[in-house]
């Protein structure tokens, strides 16, 4: 069964580090308030598995003026796909 | 689908409680069942009828109540983690000598069994904190 | 654990807490204990993690009353107590500590992150905090 | 010495607010002058008089309560932090109709400029959170 | 700066703040910079420092209407406002979050951790969050 | 004018780290809180100046049950200590 990890806290945090080692293939991240600033970790961000789709949340992305700065992996999505990728996945495991 | 949403953290101290609020909102809006939203820990303080808030700023206690009196939803304060905070309904209020209750009545203060439940019988719990 | 293949098929969910908190310092590993224990009395199939900071609370000799605070290094027996067989620990993270089998209390399976990630993939719910 | 101490943790979910409290009391204990205590942030819901607690725990927010009490103590709750939060006084609690104070009366609600005046008038600061 | 000497022989006190903290994610950025603006009044002598994931506040183009908060990158702006001139921002704490001077707000004084050593030893009082 | 600086928060955090890039010769340091893991790091304690005193509040190292591990360096205190500490300095700093 697929997961999809949301991730709340800045790199600063071990939440990303640690969620990468017990995450399984096909599960996918969210990085969703101070989160958000995972998306721009360039190195990082390249040597997840990919089978692992990434995402971000929008609001939060925009808020603290990240857009330009993502990496391309990463995909933004709004609250609507938060709730959707919910569904897609059997269950959400949140990081915080 | 059947939602459940378990909220861990206090509002205005971090985004946390927000995004809950905006999760909950969307997933009923795109017609999901919320099954039981479940306050814990300082997210009891979500519950807080007392809140007064400046015009320009959001009130989030007043959000989630009117989003549960909207929506007719099922919400439970957890009881051990609501009263030593001062969030108290009617009948505690009563039997303690507190004056009036702290919890908007929207929410029923019940045990930790309900968050079981609701994760026994929801097709997705999702935890914000 | 023989049953436990058995009892999927009926209504029983797999419930998995990962406990990654530090005892005291916040309220954390408590709720993490609290939701467990209340899991209990359904019969579900629990799994307790302790991994990161988490593994701190299993630390042989812990006395909380010195903070007047609750001793959760009992955390163990209790878990026992109410049914909740399938306790295991990170070995990395006490390794990362500087900590060996001796320092934790006994009866403890440690297991390695691959099987954590497997824990967690067969799940239904995974409370994680 | 003259020593403030300025409190932003909420009470239970973290340790902060006891230690604060365990500090203020040995300072006095030996012989310190306490100039302000200052709530913030989450720190306002220690002032909370709603709080009941099971009788193997502490009740911090009557702890506070007592001491300010007892040693007629300059406590000073943030009025920003605290009304958003359902931390009132009888005033604010009228003003809004929101029927009775849930902040314990020892404790003023007041702006920041009493947590700069403490910086200024007090020989130490400390914070905790 | 050049009267800064001169005025320490007056009752004026060195307030150093140090915001560590993201916006936005938690409180404390905003609580840091409420605290700082409050010292203003009092004519204190301020220095406000930008460490760690402090440094994500002087991003150009914030834009917290999307989250339903106040936009903290006009934070130095305020803080210049207010008559608070001695604002730096930690060259490390960018270089290791990938930024560059041409990411964040202009007129902001880069400093390395000596310097923010040497601004610590020569404070009276220091708010770190 | 020295500091007393306290750091309340697990390794599993940066606050130490950081600490240390600022403090200066002749400060202090108290492990408060969950901050009273560190006082069982011993390659990190070997590394601090020794101008520099080491100290962990004794309640928070006994509910742990840290104080068989602590390092050669760090001194347990109590509260009245830790109070006493705060006037032997000029200012506390607090990392949380």
């Amino acid at each position: 069964m697929s997961s999809l990890h949301t991730i709340s806290r800045s790199p600063d945090s071990s939440l990303l580090d640690t969620c990468l080692t017990v995450i399984n293939d096909g599960d996918a991240l969210l990085f969703i308030e101070d989160g958000a600033y995972h998306a721009t970790s360039q190195d990082l961000l390249a040597t997840i598995c990919s089978s692992i789709q990434v995402y971000a949340l929008r609001e939060d992305i925009l808020a603290r003026a990240l857009l330009m700065k993502i990496h391309d992996r990463v995909e933004c999505v709004d609250f609507q796909r938060f709730v959707e990728l919910s569904c897609e996945h059997d269950k959400v495991i949140s990081w915080f | 689908m059947k939602f459940s949403i378990v909220i861990y953290a206090a509002p205005y101290s971090s985004e946390s409680a927000a995004s809950a609020l905006r999760f909950a909102q969307s997933a009923l809006a795109q017609g999901h069942e919320l099954y039981r939203l479940f306050f814990f820990g300082d997210g009891v303080h979500n519950a807080s009828k007392l809140s007064v808030v400046a015009q320009d700023e959001s009130n989030l206690q007043q959000q989630w109540h009117e989003l549960i009196q909207e929506h007719n939803l099922d919400s439970v304060i957890c009881v051990s983690s609501a009263i030593k905070r001062g969030i108290v309904d009617q009948s505690e209020a009563d039997r303690y000598d507190l004056g009036v209750a702290s919890a908007y009545s929207t929410s029923e203060i019940a045990g930790l069994g309900q968050l079981i439940d609701a994760a026994m019988h929801s097709d997705r719990l999702v935890n914000f904190g | 654990m023989s049953d436990t293949v058995a009892n999927n098929s009926s209504n029983k969910k797999r419930i998995t807490f990962i406990s990654r908190a530090a005892p005291y310092g916040r309220d954390k590993a408590a709720l993490c204990l609290d939701m467990a224990l209340a899991c209990a009395v359904f019969e579900q199939q629990v799994n307790y993690v302790f991994l990161e900071d988490g593994v701190y609370q299993l630390l042989k000799g812990q006395d909380a009353t010195a903070i007047n605070s609750k001793t959760l290094g009992n955390a163990l027996e209790t878990l026992e107590l109410y049914g909740i067989d399938n306790i295991c620990v990170d070995q990395k993270s006490l390794q990362q500590r500087g900590l060996s089998e001796a320092d934790i209390l006994a009866g403890i399976q440690l297991i390695d992150r691959e099987s954590i990630s497997e824990l967690i993939k067969a799940s239904d719910t995974v409370f994680n905090l």
